[in-house]
């Protein structure tokens, strides 16, 4: 049985504008070990799923479906059990390592809290762990860090402070939500590979959520492309990169400037722009933006159709996607 | 509700259900009847029209002393943000200590040396409004300036005075039209603080703070008499609160939705 | 230098010096300054796309806004069209403001929210002078075509239009007194991938079209390689590498550089590459160090690193770098 | 830190400095004479330059206002030109009531706030906070010196429970003066508290939205656990600045409060003493008030760098 299990998940967020669909109907699974990377660009729900695996949605929000946690459903808990699962088995480190701690606690008192929500710590004890995982995340001299405030840490510092949070309780799973979009590219590399490490060291599962398919494709085992709130290519990283085969999947590959490829050529583009989740079809939610949409992916949900093992695709025009070269598709 | 009594000060200008400055003693402690809507006073003098007269003279001093802060007030904002440096420290610092005199203060002073009177209480409410106004327009303006179409202006080689008008006024001129209603009720109650304590408006102009102070003494007699006037400012201060918190909702949109 | 083909810089930058006093931390200690720019030179030849990278603090934005002369610049020298910029008052730089105009990253503070579409692209035209109704709405018309808005667009808000759109308000607003040169400071990085792809495919057509020439600044390594013809690598207020897109790409000279480009995280191989890791912590950019600014971090650096500043100095033809090593960096390449 | 509490200190001691140059400049310098403000305007010339001799006033300015401040500082403030009473004994006396009045309408007005205030935020958009925030907006709209009234007749005259003014005078006991002191303090601290609750309640529900929140929600923290952890210091911050700011409008307030309740404190020694055309008890009250406005806004400048670590490093 896998880890955690996503089915049919949907989230609706009320605005003032109307009802947004900001994930509809999303199946994964997840088993111990694994990584799943979550891509799309903004406003494509990654977040919004992340946040409702969290049970932390914003307060005019509904959630559907079930999420299922070694056996339990997630949905169905109240808050207080949620509570004991948060930040225990399911930890998330954020995107904004600037504004994500608290600007009047040391990172200290902010580290050793779940320690003593969760394990019960002593005060002595806690501190003593802290220590640990401060030096764990590759934070020099802990001992004078630990006292500091969080304006007192540089950007990677802060985000190494989350992630020493996000780990105090060696959860099953830590969700970790463009945690390096805010940072330069090499303090980016850092982050990662200290996220990597500890994963594979702790035998934690991970879902990393990334606008970058670089990120995503060189960290996880298993992706999961997003468009409009609903999942549009899922598989193995390699297969996936292997093969793209929806027409957003290739659009957006293709429209990335790459280094080292020959500069001359033109980026594909998308045309359009990344959609409003309160007016999208009630069909294929790319149809707008798709050089092959017809009549029947407006309006019909496309079936998830698996190509290959464990590779899906959602497209109604699967054999014309597969075989038409990207720069065919949108020129 | 500010319709409401705009309304009633413009119908005062012509018309009264009795008069406001007639004395007839016989009339004295009269109860509402028809005559006279809310009844009479000690000296037979109707109240209801010396509401409604009174809410004139609320309304002249609001809108003279705020005005006054708002004119000043919002050009020494708009000049320090655009000044910086030390033009902006002795804009700032003197507002710094303004605030240290809040408006009954200075009408204290002023009325000591020059007397009681309606214009020294205009004034006294001016002064007041001036650091606030500074304050919030310099620092809503500074804000302005950090914004990169700001640079881009300065980029097409327009000056800081040009800007100024062109772009940072009309950014913060919702917040300042919103501040100003706020600060119009806070004039009508410093106003009638004033009255009451006798610094302000002086008799026979009917003025809502000092039937206040009139019918305190009169507390036992006909508690009535001390209903109504307060009645008239609270429903004036919150008929302007209410308005500021509207206009704040209409005219800032980034608050309803961001981006 | 590449003089045969481009006689002409468009921008000359030389030895550009910038500080930033901070505020006293306590009564005694002398106040600290921020060492923002430390002597930059470069130029910049007519139709050409000159990149500027470097990582937060490296004072690429610093460098944008002296050379828009939009702050007042320590020392050195700006020169636009071979005209000096440093030391011009307001006055005297308002009619040359038409040949350099900037565009900005963030698409949705650098329109102003108070004016129309129509407003915000002509703002420029106040640089040249009084000119006729016609003349302005016909130039606003045509800047708006080139930039692919529809002229109806003109009395729009910028509230209505999506991220990309307003980008391309911004490029219309700096195209319209037709400049010899726009400083674009991170134009992309705000922006979806899918529309960061519309507008960088925008910036090279315009570029074909009107002969401009850009200084683009990014901290995204593979954008500025889409883009641009030169590249400058910034770290702490200095050039630490210059040089043809391709050299500096394939044969970089600068262990910074080298590092730099093996820290992008790259789609497909699926696989992670070894490479050269960067070491300790960020310097700051309140200190000044004798010897190379990347001392503390440089993965190779040596007692000589500590103790003279390497100079920027030719490792190939039309490629510099300030390294002390940059042979061996080269090749192991 | 040690620049930050130089630099307030500075700036404190520079404002005081200023607030009593203003002072000086109206009272004495501005037209009007006082000597012909005490005598009225009939009186002879001779009067009025006999007066002025014998009140210092025809020795130029910069020694006057020199005197003054000096004498601020050894408690010598010169005797009252009505009474004949040094102004000190006056002011002493009604400091001794208009502090404790201030203070405990001021610590009424943080109660009351923060219980509303944290109350509506905790039920957001609930009937309790939507009734909550009615009242405010209403409390917000009086007048405090008709809610005293208001109050007169309802505890005083109609329920006959509390006294309707006057002071007894401390030594009565205690506890006969607080609740003398009872009905003013709760006609300036619905005014006041009711701002105050407005400003806690946002705050509070703005802080709601910040991403630390979010990251003790994560951690696994209860909404009431992260209420009390994190968002209640944050949220402080804003209302400290309003409390500073209300401070001034309560201090006036009290002015206005106490002439209703016939209270003998600063506001109706300052009213006596313009009636009386006694410019140096004017003088002295306004300076006094001033610069009680100006400490409170000194220890919350002070308080904000103990709430909030950021400020202590660099300085605003």
């Amino acid at each position: 049985m896998s880890l955690l299990s996503v089915k049919n998940l949907s989230v609706i967020l009320a605005t003032n504008d109307g009802p947004a669909r900001a994930v509809r109907n999303l199946n994964f699974r997840l088993n111990r070990g694994e990584t799943l990377g979550i891509v799309g660009e903004s406003g494509c729900g990654k977040s919004m799923a992340a946040l409702a695996l969290m049970g932390l949605l914003p307060e005019r929000s509904e959630t559907e479906g079930e999420i299922t946690l070694d056996g339990e459903n997630l949905l169905e808990k109240s808050d207080a059990e949620m509570c004991r699962i948060r930040g225990n088995r399911l930890a998330m480190i954020f995107q904004e390592p600037m504004t994500s701690l608290n600007p009047v606690h040391t990172v200290g008192n902010q580290i050793m809290e779940p320690l003593q929500l969760h394990r019960n710590m002593s005060d002595s004890d806690a501190r003593a762990e802290t220590l640990r995982l401060l030096d764990r995340v590759g934070i020099p001299n802990p001992k004078a860090r630990i006292d500091n405030y969080p304006h007192q840490l540089s950007g990677g510092q802060r985000q190494r402070v989350m992630i020493a949070i996000a780990l105090s309780c060696q959860p099953d799973i830590l969700i970790a939500d463009e945690p390096t979009t805010a940072l330069d590219v090499t303090i980016q590399d850092q982050i990662l590979e200290l996220i990597q490490t500890l994963v594979r060291e702790e035998g934690m599962s991970l879902i990393l959520i990334s606008h970058d398919l670089g990120v995503i494709s060189e960290n996880t085992d298993n992706i999961l492309v997003m468009y409009g709130g609903a999942a549009v290519e899922m598989g193995s990283t390699a297969q996936i990169f292997d093969e793209l085969i929806h027409p957003y999947t290739q659009g957006l590959f293709a429209a990335m400037p790459k280094l080292g490829r020959a500069r001359a050529r033109r980026l594909v583009t998308i045309p359009g722009t990344v959609p409003d989740l309160i007016s999208l079809p009630a069909g294929c939610t790319f149809t707008d933006r798709c050089p092959l949409a017809t009549d029947i992916c407006r309006n019909t949900v496309p079936p998830n159709v698996e190509v290959k093992a464990k590779h899906f695709v959602a497209c109604h025009h699967l054999d014309e996607a597969r075989h038409r070269k990207t720069e065919e598709l949108f020129s | 509700m500010t319709a409401f009594l705009l309304i009633c000060a413009a119908i005062s200008l012509f018309w009264t259900p009795g008069s406001a400055y007639d004395i007839t003693i016989t009339n004295r402690f009269l109860p509402p009847s028809a005559d006279h809507w809310l009844g009479t006073d000690q000296f037979g003098r109707d109240i209801a029209s010396m509401l409604m007269t009174g809410t004139q003279n609320s309304i002249v001093v609001a809108v003279v002393a705020v005005s006054i802060g708002l004119f000043i007030g919002v050009s020494l904002g708009l000049l320090a943000a655009a000044k910086r440096g030390w033009t902006e420290e002795i804009i700032m610092r003197f507002s710094d200590f303004s605030f240290a005199f809040p408006a009954i203060l200075s009408a204290i002073m002023l009325t000591a040396i020059l007397g009681p009177g309606g214009v020294n209480s205009i004034l006294a409410i001016g002064l007041y409004n001036i650091p606030v106004f500074a304050r919030l327009t310099r620092g809503s303006a500074n804000s302005i300036w950090a914004r990169e179409f700001v640079m881009a202006a300065r980029a097409s080689g327009k000056g800081r005075f040009r800007i100024t008008f062109e772009h940072i006024l009309p950014n913060v001129l919702s917040l300042i039209i919103v501040q100003a209603t706020i600060l119009f009720a806070i004039a009508i109650l410093a106003e009638a603080a004033l009255s009451y304590l006798g610094l302000g408006t002086q008799p026979p102009e009917p003025s809502w703070g000092r039937m206040l102070n009139e019918a305190q003494t009169l507390m036992f007699l006909d508690p009535m008499q001390a209903i109504y006037p307060g009645l008239a400012i609270a429903i004036a201060v919150f008929g302007l609160n209410l308005l500021g918190d509207g206009l704040r909702d209409v005219l800032d949109p980034r608050l309803s939705r961001k981006r | 230098m590449t003089t045969e083909s481009h006689p002409v810089p468009v921008l000359e930058v030389h030895d550009l010096v910038r500080h930033y006093r901070l505020p006293r931390e306590s009564l005694l200690a002398e106040p600290g300054h921020v060492f923002a720019l430390n002597g930059v030179t470069f130029e910049i030849y007519k139709g050409k796309s000159f990149g500027i990278v470097g990582e937060s603090g490296c004072g690429k934005s610093t460098l944008a806004r002296n050379v828009m002369a939009l702050e007042p610049t320590d020392s050195g020298s700006v020169k636009i069209l071979g005209k000096e910029v440093v030391g011009l008052s307001f006055d005297q730089l308002r009619p040359l403001r038409r040949h350099f105009q900037m565009v900005f990253q963030d698409p949705y503070g650098s329109l102003d929210p108070h004016h129309n579409v129509g407003r915000i692209v002509a703002e420029p035209l106040a640089a040249l002078g009084p000119i006729s109704k016609a003349e302005r709405e016909s130039r606003v018309r045509n800047v708006l075509q080139s930039v692919g808005l529809k002229p109806h667009d003109v009395s729009k808000y910028p509230h209505e239009f999506s991220g990309g759109q307003r980008q391309r308000i911004a490029i219309a607003r700096a195209l319209i007194t037709h400049p010899e040169l726009i400083i674009a400071d991170e134009p992309v990085s705000a922006l979806d991938v899918s529309v960061q792809a519309q507008v960088l495919n925008l910036l090279k057509d315009l570029q074909d079209e009107f002969g401009v020439t850009y200084m683009f600044i990014s901290h995204d390594l593979a954008v500025v390689e889409y883009l641009c013809d030169e590249v400058a690598v910034m770290y702490l207020g200095e050039i630490v590498e210059k040089g043809r897109t391709e050299d500096l790409f394939n044969t970089p000279a600068h262990p910074y550089t080298r590092i730099l480009l093996d820290a992008v995280p790259k789609p497909g191989s699926g696989q992670k590459r070894e490479r050269i890791k960067l070491k300790g912590n960020v310097t700051g950019q309140t200190e000044r160090r004798v010897g190379c600014s990347f001392q503390d971090r440089c993965p190779m650096a040596q007692d000589i690193c500590r103790e003279v500043k390497p100079p920027l100095s030719p490792v190939a033809a039309d490629h510099l770098a300030a390294c002390h090593f940059s042979d061996t960096v080269m090749k192991t390449g | 830190m040690s620049v930050f509490i130089a630099k307030r200190v500075l700036t404190l001691l520079a404002t005081l400095i200023g607030a009593s140059i203003v002072i000086f400049l109206v009272m004495e310098i501005l037209p009007g004479d006082p000597a012909l403000v005490i005598l009225g305007v009939d009186a002879s010339d001779e009067a009025v330059r006999a007066l002025t001799i014998e009140l210092g006033l025809d020795r130029p300015p910069l020694e006057r206002y020199w005197d003054w401040m000096t004498g601020i500082l050894t408690g010598e403030l010169g005797n009252s030109y009505a009474y004949k009473v040094p102004v000190w004994e006056l002011v002493e006396g009604a400091l001794l009531i208009t502090i404790p009045l201030a203070l405990m309408s001021i610590t009424l007005s943080i109660v009351l706030a923060l219980s509303i205030g944290l109350y509506a935020a905790a039920n957001h958009n609930k009937a309790g906070d939507i009734t909550l925030m009615g009242i405010s907006q209403l409390g917000i709209s009086v007048p405090n010196f008709w809610l005293a009234i208001l109050l007169i007749i309802l505890f005083a005259i109609e329920l006959r429970w509390l006294p309707a003014g006057g002071f007894p005078g401390w030594k009565e006991g205690f506890w006969v003066c607080l609740k003398a002191l009872l009905l003013p303090s709760l006609a300036l601290a619905t005014v006041v508290g009711a701002i105050l609750a407005r400003i806690t309640r946002s705050s509070v529900l703005e802080v709601f939205r910040e991403d630390y929140v979010r990251t003790a929600r994560a951690k696994g923290l209860s909404q009431q656990a992260t209420l009390w952890r994190h968002v209640l210091r944050n949220a402080l911050i804003p209302v400290l600045t309003v409390t500073g700011i209300q401070f001034s409008a309560l201090l006036t307030g009290t002015v206005v409060v106490e002439n209703v309740f016939h209270i003998p404190g600063l506001g109706s020694l300052v009213l006596k003493a313009i009636n009386n055309r006694d410019t140096i008890v004017v003088e002295n009250v306004v300076l006094l008030l001033a610069t009680m406005i100006i400490v409170v806004n000194f220890v919350v400048d002070i308080l904000y760098a103990v709430i909030d670590p950021r400020l202590k490093a660099h300085d605003i």
